[in-house]
C-alpha cells in the first residue's frame, strides 16, 4: 500500500524585501528540502522552534503555498502543480486545523454557516442534520450553531475548527499547532479528542507544535525541524529514548519538566546563541554553530539523512546514540549544568 | 524578612473582577511561582504592584519593604519604580521602544534614579548589556531593538530591570514568547544573576515546568484567587487541592510513559 | 538607497508624464478648438489658423505632447521668425493669452501660495497636534469632548463659509483686519502677516480639526503600547513618558501625512486664494479656467501635481529617516 | 471686422454698474477737485486682465486707458466728463489733420518737441511703422479701418518682412500723410485709435512687444506680471508742454489685475491705507450699491460716467422659428429689461434701452416700439402658429454676471411661454463662439461700442448682412436687408456729419421694426475713489472708466 | 429634507426659479428690501438680492441635487473602491500593483484643478452626472486604498486559509469570505466621504464648473452671495450654515458608526 502523503525534497523560498526600497534583498529559505512520508492511520509529528519551517511545510503539503521545489504525492497523485480546479476534489480529503482558534473562524459567519461552507465549496450541500452531528462529535451541542464565533471560549472554537475539517471525511489532517493557542486543560481536552476522532474517522495527521510534550501525546512518528530541515527522524519512543541529534538532545533537554525533583536534578545542555537567519544559514551543518560537538567537518559537508536503527534516520555528522553506529570520537558532551540544592 | 506582603488584593475593571482577594508574601532573595491558566488575574497582580494599573478599581494592600503601595502618592510609587522594583514582560519586542537604541533605554532607567553623567551611564550599560551576555556590548548598545533576536532582546529587558539593583524584579511571563532552548537560556540567566544580586523574583507563568525549575514557592490561582500555595516541592508532590492536581495531570510529559488519555479538568 | 532614490523619482516622473498626458487629452479632445479659446475676439479663420501654427496645433497631438515633455527639459521655441516666443527651460507651455510662458507665471505666484501654505501649516500644527495631544492625555474629559467636537466642526467647514464669515467679522464688522492683499514678506512684515492672517486662520481650522483627531487616535493608541508601559515601569516621570516615548510615534504618521498636505497646499489653495483674492498659484488656476487658458491650466496641474509627487517621495525618505525599523531594514 | 470694445463691458458681467446716484441721472459729474500733486503713488484695482499693450493690438477700452498713460496717438479724446470727452483733439500732431482730394488724402503734421521714452523725438516714420505694423498677421486683433481704407492695405502685410506701405507717406520727419482708397470724413477720429501710436522700428520685437510698448506717453513699464500686477513710472522724457491732454501727475501708478470684484469694492468702501491712494477701475459691483448710496461719505467718493455701450440680445434669424417677425416681436414684448438691468446693479448701472442708439450719439430718437407686454408677446407668438411656446437656447458667457443675465433673460421670456436653456460658453471662447456661424444658437446676450461717438462704426459692424461672415462674424443676428444694406452704403457716402446721424437714426427705427435685436439697456458707470485721489472722472470712449491720464493725489503720502 | 423638497416648496408657494421683482429695490442695487435679508412670512429665509428669488426654495432644491449627486458620489467611489480595493489587497503580485499604481496616480492629481479643468471642458450633457462621475473617480482611490489594507490583513487571516483548503474559488473567498468582514469599514469610509464630496460638489458649484443655472445649488448660492457678503450676510449665510450642519451631520454620524466598530 502506498503512503498517503509522500514529500519529496520540498524547497520554499521567500524573497526578503526591504521595507522602503521593496528591493529584494535575499532570499529566506523557510524550507531547505524536506522529504516525509505520512503511511495510512498514522500520526507524523513534526517539531522545532519557531523559523524553523514547520508551518511552511504545513502548508506546502496542503498548497496553501507554492512550493519552489520538489514534489508531493497525496493518496498517489502527483498534487505538486496541480490546478486549483483539479485540486478542489483533493481537498475533500486533505483537510488542516489552525492555530488560532479565533482568527481561523470567519467572525461574520455563524457556526452553522461555517460548518456548511466545506459542503459549499465543494458543491455540495449537508444532509439535514449533519450539522448537529458535527458539533455532537467535537462535543458541542447542536444550538451553538446559530452562534457566532465570538461567543464561543478558545477550546470551543478550536472544536469547530476541527469539526470543520472532519466535515467531508478526509484522509489526512494537518493539524498546524492546534493546541499551543491553549490552556493546558484545554489543550488535554484538544489532544484526547484529537486521537478519538483518528480511530472513529480513521484518519492519518500531520501534527506540528513546538511542545515536544504534546506531541509526545500523540504522535507515532516524529521528524525534528532545524532550520529548514528534518534533521531526525524516528519512532515516539526511539526518539525521546535515545535521540540522535545533538540538537533533538538540547531540545529534549531544555522542556521543563513539572517535577522539582527531576527538573533541578538533571543535567542540562544549555544551547548557546541564537537561531541563525534562514536568509543566511550556516555552511555544512545548519546547526554547528550552536552545535557542543561541532567539528570541522561539520563546516565543510552538510550532513544527509542516514538510517542509523530501523526506522530511524539522524543528519549529523556526529550522532549521540552509538547504537546508530556511528562514532562518538571529537564529540564534547556539555557539562551538566550544576544541579540546585534543595531549597 | 518579608519584602513584598500582599493582602486582599481586589481588582476590578467594570462590572469585571480580574483579581477576588488574593494574598500572599515574597521573602527577600527568594523565588515566588504565581501559576495559573489565562484569565486567572496573575498579570492583573504584577501590575497592580507596579502601580501600572490604568482603569481598574483596586482595594487592598500591597506591603513592599514596609511601605504599603495602594495607598501611597503615585510621586513616591514612580521613584520605587525601576529603582527598587523592576519588571520584566512578556513580549520583549513590544516592550521596547522601536525609536531609540536598546542602550538609551538601559540608561534611560539608571538615570530616572540616579544622577549621573551620560557617559558613566554609558559605562553602566556597556557593563549590564555585557553581563546578561550580548556580545560586543559596546556596539550593541547603539543598536535598535529590531536588531536583536528575541531571546536577545530579553536580555536587554533582563539588563534594563537589573542595572539598578532592584530588591525585586516581576517577571511576567519572561520566556513564554521565546522557544525553548532560548527559555532554558534566559532561565539559567536570571537564576545566575539572581543568586549574584540576591534579588528576589515575582515569576508570573502558566508554565508548571517553568516553576517547577525556577520557583522556591508557589501560588497556584484561580478566578482571582489563590487555589493553593506552599513551597514548590511540598506542593508538586503533594498537592492538597484537586485543581493543582488536575492542572499537573494535564500537562503532556516526556518523562513519563504517555498516557492513553491525559487527565482534563 | 541612492538607486531607490533614482528609482522613486524615476516613478515619481512617470506619474507627472501621466498626468502630464492625460490633462493634455483631454483638452484635446475637448469640443472646444484650444485655438478659438486662445483666439480671443477678433476671431478670424485666418487668426486660427495663425494660433494654431504658432502653439503648434496643426501637428498630430502625439508631437505636440512630445514636444511638450521635451520643452520642460530643453526649453522651447514657439511660432517662428517675429513671432517666435522663447520658452526657456523648464517651459510649461506658452500662455497665448498673457503672452507669456507659464512657468514665469508661476514662479511669480508661488511666494503667495507659499506664504499661505506655510503659516497655515505652522497654525495648524500648533493648534491641531497640541489640542489632540491633550484630548488623548485627558482622553474622556470634557477637554477631550470639547475639543473633539470642535475638530469635528473645523472639519466640516467648508472653507468658502470660514472665509467668508472670517472676513465679514474681521473686516468688515469689526475692522481689525485690511482686506487681503498680496504684499511680499520682506516689503511689509506687517502687512503681510495681516493679509495672511485670514487665509491662515481660514486653511488651519479645516486641517488643524483633521490633525486633532488624528493625533489623539494616535496618540492613544501608541500610549497603550507595551513599551509605553515599560517607561512607566522604569520609573520615569510622566511628562518624560509621554514626550519621548509616546509623542515620537505618534508624530511619525502625522509628519507624513502633513508632508502631503503642505505638499498640495504649495501646489496652489484653489478656494481660499480666489475667495481672498490673494494672486497665488492657485488663483492662477481659478483664473485660467475662467479665462479657459489651456496651457496655463496645463501648467498648474502639472505644477501642483508636482508638488504632491515630490511630496509623497520627501515623506517616504522622512519616514525612513524617523523609523529606525525602516532605516536600518528589518533584522 | 471687429468691434472689440464692447465685449470687455460684457464679460465682466455684474460690473457694468453706472451712475444714478445723487449726482444729477444723466449728466456727467465734473472731474473731482482740480489741483493735483505731482507726486505720489496712485493705485489702481482692476478686477480684469489687460489684454493688449501692443498698441497694434490695444483695441479693447480697458486696455486702451492704459495705453493711453504709455503712448500717444496722432489724435486723442478730450479729457473730460460726460459726452465732451467724445470730441477728439490734437495730440501728437499739430491739429485733426488736413483732408484734401475729397477726404482721400490725410495729412498730419507732428508737434515739435515730443519724445520716446528714450530721450530720441518722435518721427513721422515711427508713426508709418506703427500703423504698418497693424497689417501684420501677426497682430490681427486692432480694429480693421487702416486695412479697409488705407491703399493697397487689402494685400500690404505687416513690415515684419522688410516690406513698407506706399499708401503712407513721410516727406519729412514731421509729416505724414495718409492715401486713402475711398472718401472717409471722420479719419481724423480714427487716428486717436492706438494703432497711431508712434512705434521706433528698431524696437520691434514681434509678439512679445506687447509686454513692454515703449513708451512715447507719461510712463514707461518698469513692471509687468500679467494677471497680477502692472507698474508704471514717470517717463522723463515725456514733456508737458506738448500734451494738452494728460497731466502725469504720480510718480507712479501701480495697476492690481485680476482682483475679485466684490474685494475691490469692498475695499474701496473702506478706503484704509494705501486703497485711499486707489482707483477702482471697473464699476462697482450691484451688491454694493445699497452699501455706498445710503453712506453720504462714500456717495462724495462715488465717480458716474458716460458710456455709449448698447447691450442687447441678439435674435439669430437665420434659425427656425427666430426667421419669423413675429417671433422676434413676441421676444422685444417679453423681454423683461428692467429685471435684465436689476441683475446689473440697478439704474446705477444704465437706462433701459428702448431703441438702438443711445442718447449720447447723434441720431438718437426717442421712441420705445416694443415696451413690455406679455400679452402681446403671446399673442404674437399664437399668430405665428407657436401658441403652445417654443423653446430656444441662449448663448452667455460663463461668468457670474452671464449666468445671472441669462436667468434674467430665461424666467423674463418663461413668461411669454418661450423655453430658453441657457448654454454657457466660456469667457475666452464666448465671442469667438457666438461667432462662429455652426456654434452659435438662438440668442446671444450681445452688446457694442463704438469706436467714436457716432453710428457709423456701430450699426454697419452689427447689421450690415453684407458682413456676416462664417467665423469672427458680428452680426450675430444674421440680419440681411437688402434695404438696409443699401441704405448703409448711401449713408457712408455721405459728406455731411448731421445729416449722415440723422439719416442713421431714421435707419435705426427702420431696422427695429424687423426686431433682429432687442436692446435692453444703455450702459453708465460709477466706481469709487480713494479719499485722497483727484482729477477722476469717468471718460465716454472708456465705457465710464476713470481716464488714468488725469488722475492725481491730493497729497503724496 | 431633500427629499421634502417639492412639498416645502408646494407648502410654501415659491418657485425656486421664479423672479419676485415686488421684494428687492432696484435702486439699491437689488437689496431685498425689509431687513435679514427680505425674510417675510412669505420668505422665511429671505429671498435672492438682484432676483428676488425665495431663498429657502432655492436651499431646499440645492439640498436636494447636492445630496443626490454626493451619495451617487459616494455608491460610485465605493463600489470602484471596494472592488478594486478587494482584489488588490487579496490578490496582490501584478493586480495590486496595477491598481496600487493608478491609486497613486489619481491620488497625485491635484483634483481640485484637474476637476474643474475637466468639468470647464466638460460636453454641456447632463451636468449632474458628470459630476457624479468625476467625483467618483477622483474619489474611489480613498476607498480603496482603505479597503486594500483590510483586505490585505484579511487575507492572512487563518480563516481565509481555511476556505482555500476546503476548496473555495477565489471569487467565493473575496465576496463571502472577506467582504463581509469589511462591510463596517466600508460603511464608515462611505459615510465620512459623503461629507467631502458635498463640499466638493459645492466647491464646484462655487468656482463656476457645477450644474447649470437655473438649478439652484448651495455652492452656486454661495458664490453667488460673495459679493453680497457685505451689504446682505444673511444670503451667504443662509446656504453656507446649511452645509455645514449637512457635512457636520454626516461627519458626526460616520464618527459614530468608526466608534461603534
Amino acid at each position: 500500500m502506498t503512503p498517503l502523503l509522500e514529500a519529496e525534497g520540498l524547497v520554499k523560498r521567500f524573497p526578503m524585501r526591504h521595507p522602503l526600497t521593496r528591493r529584494v534583498t535575499g532570499h529566506l529559505t523557510a524550507v531547505d528540502g524536506v522529504s516525509l512520508t505520512v503511511r495510512r492511520g498514522e500520526t507524523l509529528g513534526l517539531v522545532g522552534e519557531s523559523g524553523c519551517g514547520k508551518s511552511s511545510t504545513a502548508r506546502l503539503i496542503t498548497r496553501l503555498a507554492e512550493p519552489t521545489g520538489g514534489t508531493i504525492r497525496f493518496d498517489g497523485r502527483d498534487i505538486t502543480t496541480m490546478g486549483e480546479a483539479t485540486l478542489r476534489p483533493v481537498r475533500r480529503d486533505l483537510q488542516m486545523i489552525f492555530q488560532d482558534p479565533f482568527s481561523s473562524l470567519n467572525p461574520r459567519m455563524t457556526v452553522e454557516a461555517i460548518l456548511s461552507a466545506p459542503f459549499r465549496y465543494q458543491g455540495l450541500k449537508p444532509e439535514p442534520g449533519q450539522i448537529a452531528e458535527l458539533l455532537r462529535r467535537v462535543g458541542l451541542r447542536p444550538e451553538h450553531a446559530e452562534r457566532l464565533p465570538h461567543q464561543f471560549s478558545g477550546g470551543q472554537a478550536q472544536r469547530i475548527g476541527i469539526a470543520r475539517a472532519l466535515a467531508l471525511h478526509p484522509k489526512l489532517v494537518v493539524c498546524d499547532e492546534p493546541v499551543s493557542a491553549l490552556d493546558v486543560s484545554v489543550q488535554a481536552q484538544i489532544l484526547n479528542l484529537l486521537r478519538d476522532l483518528q480511530e472513529e474517522f480513521e484518519l492519518s495527521y500531520v501534527f506540528i507544535a513546538h511542545d515536544l510534550g504534546a506531541v509526545r501525546q500523540v504522535c507515532g512518528r516524529i521528524a525534528v525541524m532545524y532550520l529548514g530541515t528534518v534533521v531526525e527522524i524516528a519512532d515516539r519512543d526511539e526518539l525521546f529514548a535515545h535521540p540522535a541529534h545533538p540538537y533533538t538532545a538540547a531540545l529534549l533537554a531544555a522542556v521543563p519538566i513539572p517535577d522539582p525533583r527531576i527538573e533541578r536534578a538533571r543535567p542540562r545542555v544549555v544551547l548557546s546563541g541564537d537561531l541563525p537567519s534562514p536568509a543566511n544559514p550556516p555552511s555544512g551543518c545548519p546547526f554547528r554553530t550552536r552545535c557542543p560537538r561541532a567539528a570541522e567537518r561539520c563546516a565543510l559537508e552538510r550532513p544527509t539523512l542516514a538510517e542509523g536503527a530501523p526506522g530511524h534516520r539522524v543528519a549529523c555528522h556526529f550522532p549521540l546514540d552509538t547504537s546508530l553506529g556511528l562514532s562518538r570520537d571529537g564529540a564534547r558532551r556539555a557539562g551538566p549544568r550544576p544541579a540546585k540544592g534543595a531549597p | 524578612m518579608t519584602l513584598l506582603d500582599v493582602k486582599d488584593l481586589r481588582v476590578s475593571f467594570g462590572e469585571t473582577r480580574a483579581v477576588d482577594g488574593l494574598s500572599f508574601s515574597l521573602e527577600r532573595g527568594r523565588v515566588l511561582g504565581l501559576v495559573g491558566e489565562s484569565g486567572c488575574g496573575k498579570s492583573v497582580t504584577s501590575l497592580a504592584v507596579m502601580g501600572l494599573l490604568n482603569g481598574a478599581t483596586t482595594s487592598g494592600e500591597i506591603w513592599f519593604d514596609g511601605q504599603e503601595l495602594l495607598g501611597s502618592d503615585r510621586r513616591a510609587v514612580r521613584r520605587l519604580r525601576g529603582d527598587r522594583l523592576a519588571m520584566i514582560f512578556q513580549d520583549p519586542l513590544s516592550s521596547l521602544n522601536p525609536y531609540y537604541p536598546v542602550g538609551f533605554q538601559i540608561a534611560e532607567a539608571y538615570r530616572a534614579h540616579r544622577r549621573t553623567s551620560r557617559k558613566q551611564a554609558r559605562a553602566i550599560v556597556v557593563r549590564m548589556l555585557d553581563r546578561v551576555g550580548i556580545p560586543e556590548a559596546e556596539r550593541r548598545a547603539r543598536d535598535y531593538p529590531h536588531q536583536f533576536s528575541g531571546g536577545m532582546r530579553q536580555r536587554v529587558m533582563i539588563a534594563m530591570a537589573l542595572c539598578l539593583e532592584p530588591e525585586l524584579i516581576i517577571a511576567d511571563e519572561p520566556t513564554t514568547a521565546l522557544d525553548v532552548t532560548v527559555q532554558a537560556q534566559i532561565l539559567a540567566l536570571l537564576d545566575t544573576l539572581r543568586a549574584e544580586y540576591g534579588t528576589a523574583v515575582l515569576l508570573i507563568t502558566h508554565d508548571l515546568g517553568v516553576v517547577a525549575g525556577t520557583a522556591d514557592e508557589v501560588v497556584v490561582m484561580y478566578g482571582g484567587r489563590a487555589v493553593e500555595r506552599g513551597e514548590v516541592h511540598a506542593l508538586f508532590e503533594d498537592p492538597r487541592e484537586p485543581y493543582t492536581r488536575r492542572l499537573l495531570a494535564a500537562v503532556p510529559r516526556i518523562d513519563r510513559p504517555v498516557p492513553d488519555r491525559l487527565e482534563t479538568l | 538607497m541612492i538607486v531607490y532614490l533614482l528609482k522613486r523619482l524615476g516613478a515619481a516622473a512617470a506619474i507627472l508624464l501621466v498626468i502630464c498626458a492625460l490633462t493634455f487629452t483631454i483638452f484635446y479632445i475637448a469640443p472646444d478648438d484650444p485655438a478659438q479659446k486662445a483666439c480671443g475676439k477678433a476671431c478670424t479663420p485666418e487668426r486660427i489658423e495663425q494660433i494654431r501654427d504658432q502653439l503648434g496645433l496643426d501637428t498630430p497631438i502625439p508631437e505636440q505632447f512630445a514636444s511638450y515633455v521635451r520643452g520642460i527639459f530643453a526649453g522651447r521655441t514657439y511660432g517662428t521668425g517675429s513671432t517666435a516666443v522663447e520658452c526657456p527651460f523648464p517651459c510649461l507651455g506658452f500662455s497665448f493669452q498673457t503672452n507669456v510662458p507659464v512657468q514665469e507665471l508661476l514662479v511669480s505666484r508661488l511666494p503667495v501660495s507659499a506664504s499661505i501654505a506655510v503659516g497655515a501649516a505652522v497654525l495648524w500644527l500648533l493648534v491641531g497636534v497640541g489640542a489632540g495631544v491633550l484630548a488623548a492625555l485627558r482622553k474622556g474629559s470634557w477637554w477631550d469632548r470639547t475639543a473633539m467636537g470642535a475638530a469635528l466642526g473645523g472639519i466640516s467647514l467648508p472653507i468658502y463659509l470660514t472665509a467668508l464669515v472670517l472676513q465679514y467679522l474681521l473686516v468688515v464688522v469689526f475692522e481689525v483686519l485690511p482686506y487681503p492683499r498680496a504684499v511680499g514678506l520682506l516689503e511689509d512684515p506687517a502687512g503681510w502677516f495681516a493679509s495672511m492672517l485670514m487665509p491662515w486662520i481660514a486653511l488651519a481650522a479645516l486641517y488643524a480639526g483633521m490633525y486633532a483627531r488624528l493625533t489623539r487616535t494616535e496618540l492613544i493608541g501608541v500610549l497603550s503600547q507595551n513599551f509605553v508601559r515599560t517607561a512607566r515601569a522604569k520609573g520615569l516621570p510622566e511628562r518624560t513618558v509621554v514626550r519621548r516615548h509616546a509623542l515620537r510615534p505618534t508624530l511619525t504618521p502625522i509628519v507624513t501625512v502633513f508632508g502631503m498636505d503642505l505638499g498640495a497646499l504649495l501646489g496652489g489653495a484653489l478656494i481660499t486664494e480666489s475667495v481672498f483674492g490673494l494672486p497665488g498659484v492657485g488663483k492662477l488656476a481659478a483664473d485660467a479656467i475662467n479665462s479657459s487658458d489651456q496651457p496655463v491650466i496645463l501648467g498648474v496641474t502639472l505644477f501642483a501635481a508636482a508638488f504632491i509627487v515630490f511630496a509623497n517621495v520627501v515623506v517616504d525618505l522622512l519616514y525612513a529617516v524617523l523609523d529606525p525599523r525602516i532605516r536600518l531594514g528589518a533584522s | 471686422m471687429s468691434g472689440k470694445r464692447v465685449l470687455v463691458a460684457l464679460m465682466i458681467g455684474l460690473a457694468g454698474v453706472a451712475s444714478g446716484c445723487g449726482q444729477g441721472g444723466g449728466t456727467a459729474a465734473a472731474p473731482q477737485g482740480t489741483a493735483g500733486a505731482k507726486a505720489g503713488v496712485l493705485h489702481v484695482l482692476a478686477s480684469i486682465d489687460l489684454e493688449h499693450l501692443d498698441p497694434a493690438r490695444n483695441y479693447v477700452t480697458s486696455s486702451m486707458d492704459v495705453g493711453r498713460l504709455i503712448y500717444r496717438t496722432l489724435t486723442t479724446n478730450a479729457a473730460a466728463p460726460g459726452p465732451a470727452g467724445g470730441e477728439i483733439v490734437p495730440d501728437l500732431a499739430t491739429d485733426l489733420g488736413t483732408p484734401t482730394d475729397g477726404a482721400r488724402t490725410w495729412t498730419f503734421t507732428l508737434k515739435e518737441g515730443v519724445k520716446f521714452e528714450d530721450g530720441r523725438p518722435i518721427t513721422s516714420k515711427d508713426i508709418k511703422y506703427g500703423v504698418e505694423r497693424t497689417f501684420a498677421p501677426e497682430f490681427p486683433e486692432g480694429p480693421p479701418y487702416a486695412r479697409m481704407w488705407l491703399r493697397g492695405g487689402d494685400t500690404y502685410k505687416g513690415p515684419l518682412n522688410g516690406e513698407g506701405l506706399k499708401s503712407i507717406e513721410t516727406p519729412d520727419d514731421r509729416t505724414i500723410v495718409f492715401r486713402l482708397n475711398r472718401p472717409v470724413a471722420d479719419f481724423g477720429s480714427a487716428v486717436s485709435m492706438p494703432f497711431f501710436a508712434p512705434v521706433p522700428k528698431d524696437k520691434e520685437a514681434g509678439v512679445a512687444y506687447d509686454n513692454r510698448p515703449f513708451s512715447s506717453g507719461p510712463y514707461k513699464i518698469e513692471k509687468f506680471e500679467p494677471k497680477k500686477r502692472i507698474e508704471l513710472v514717470r517717463n522723463e522724457h515725456w514733456d508737458r508742454s506738448t500734451d494738452t491732454v494728460r497731466k502725469g501727475l504720480p510718480d507712479r501708478i501701480v495697476i492690481d489685475l485680476n482682483l475679485d470684484p466684490a474685494v475691490i469694492d469692498q475695499r474701496m468702501i473702506a478706503g484704509q491705507g494705501e486703497d485711499a491712494n486707489a482707483v477702482q477701475f471697473e464699476p462697482i459691483g450691484a451688491a454694493s450699491v445699497a452699501q455706498v448710496l445710503t453712506n453720504p461719505a462714500l456717495k462724495e467718493r462715488l465717480v458716474t460716467g458716460e458710456s455709449i455701450n448698447t447691450r442687447f440680445l441678439s435674435l439669430n434669424t437665420s434659425r427656425k422659428p427666430l426667421d419669423q417677425v413675429k417671433v422676434r416681436q413676441a421676444i422685444a414684448y417679453a423681454l423683461d429689461k428692467e429685471a435684465l438691468r436689476t441683475v446689473r446693479g440697478g439704474p446705477i448701472a444704465g437706462d433701459i434701452a428702448t431703441a438702438l442708439l443711445p442718447p449720447a450719439i447723434p441720431g438718437h430718437r426717442k421712441e420705445d416700439p416694443y415696451p413690455a407686454d406679455v400679452a402681446k408677446a403671446k399673442a404674437l407668438l399664437a399668430e405665428a402658429g407657436f401658441a403652445s411656446g417654443i423653446d430656444l437656447v441662449l448663448d452667455a458667457p460663463a461668468t457670474p454676471g452671464g449666468k445671472a443675465q441669462g436667468e434674467a433673460i430665461q424666467a423674463s421670456l418663461g413668461r411669454a411661454g418661450i423655453r430658453v436653456k441657457i448654454n454657457e460658453i466660456s469667457s475666452s471662447a464666448f465671442w469667438s463662439t457666438v461667432g462662429n456661424a455652426s456654434q452659435q444658437h438662438d440668442l446671444v446676450i450681445d452688446g457694442w461700442t463704438p469706436d467714436w461717438t457716432g453710428a457709423s462704426t456701430y450699426l454697419p459692424n452689427v447689421l450690415d448682412g453684407r458682413f456676416i461672415v462664417k467665423q469672427g462674424n458680428q452680426n450675430r443676428a444674421h440680419y440681411d436687408s437688402t434695404e438696409v444694406n443699401k441704405r448703409f452704403d448711401e449713408i457712408a457716402a455721405m459728406t455731411d456729419a448731421a445729416a449722415a446721424a440723422t439719416a442713421y437714426g431714421e435707419l435705426a427705427t427702420r431696422i427695429m421694426r424687423d426686431a433682429p435685436v432687442v436692446p435692453f439697456l444703455w450702459d453708465k458707470s460709477a466706481f469709487l475713489t480713494g479719499g485722497n485721489v483727484t482729477g477722476a472722472y469717468g471718460h465716454v470712449a472708456f465705457v465710464g472708466r476713470v481716464d488714468l491720464a488725469t488722475v492725481g493725489l491730493k497729497s503724496a503720502r | 429634507m431633500a427629499l421634502g423638497a417639492p412639498l416645502i416648496t408646494a407648502l410654501t408657494g415659491q418657485s425656486p426659479t421664479e423672479f419676485h421683482p415686488e421684494a428687492i429695490d432696484p435702486a439699491l442695487g437689488g437689496l431685498p428690501k425689509g431687513p435679514w435679508g427680505g425674510i417675510s412670512a412669505e420668505h422665511p429665509l429671505g429671498v435672492e438680492p438682484a432676483t428676488g428669488r425665495d431663498v429657502l426654495a432655492r436651499v431646499v432644491w440645492g439640498a436636494r441635487l447636492s445630496l443626490l449627486i454626493s451619495l451617487l458620489a459616494t455608491l460610485l467611489a465605493t463600489t470602484i473602491g471596494t472592488v478594486l480595493g478587494l482584489v488588490a489587497g487579496f490578490q496582490g503580485g501584478w493586480a495590486d500593483m496595477v491598481i496600487g499604481r493608478l491609486m497613486d496616480l489619481l491620488m497625485s492629481f491635484p483634483s481640485l484643478i484637474f476637476m474643474i479643468a475637466l468639468m470647464s471642458v466638460a460636453p454641456d450633457g447632463n451636468r449632474e452626472l458628470m459630476l457624479v462621475a468625476v467625483l467618483g473617480l477622483f474619489g474611489w482611490p480613498y476607498i480603496g486604498r482603505i479597503v486594500r489594507g483590510q483586505a490585505m490583513a484579511l487575507a492572512g487571516r487563518e480563516f481565509v486559509e481555511a476556505a482555500r483548503v476546503l476548496g473555495a474559488t477565489r471569487r467565493a473567498i473575496l465576496f463571502r469570505e472577506v467582504l463581509p468582514n469589511l462591510t463596517g469599514p466600508i460603511l464608515v469610509v462611505a459615510t465620512l466621504s459623503i461629507p467631502g464630496y458635498i463640499a466638493t460638489e459645492a466647491g464646484l458649484s462655487f468656482l463656476g464648473v457645477g450644474v447649470r443655472p437655473p438649478t439652484p445649488s448651495w455652492g452656486q448660492m454661495i458664490a453667488s452671495a460673495v459679493p453680497w457678503y457685505a451689504a446682505d450676510p444673511v444670503y451667504f449665510l443662509v446656504p453656507g450654515l446649511f452645509l455645514l450642519v449637512t457635512v457636520l451631520a454626516f461627519n458626526v454620524v460616520g464618527d459614530a458608526l468608526g466608534d461603534l466598530r
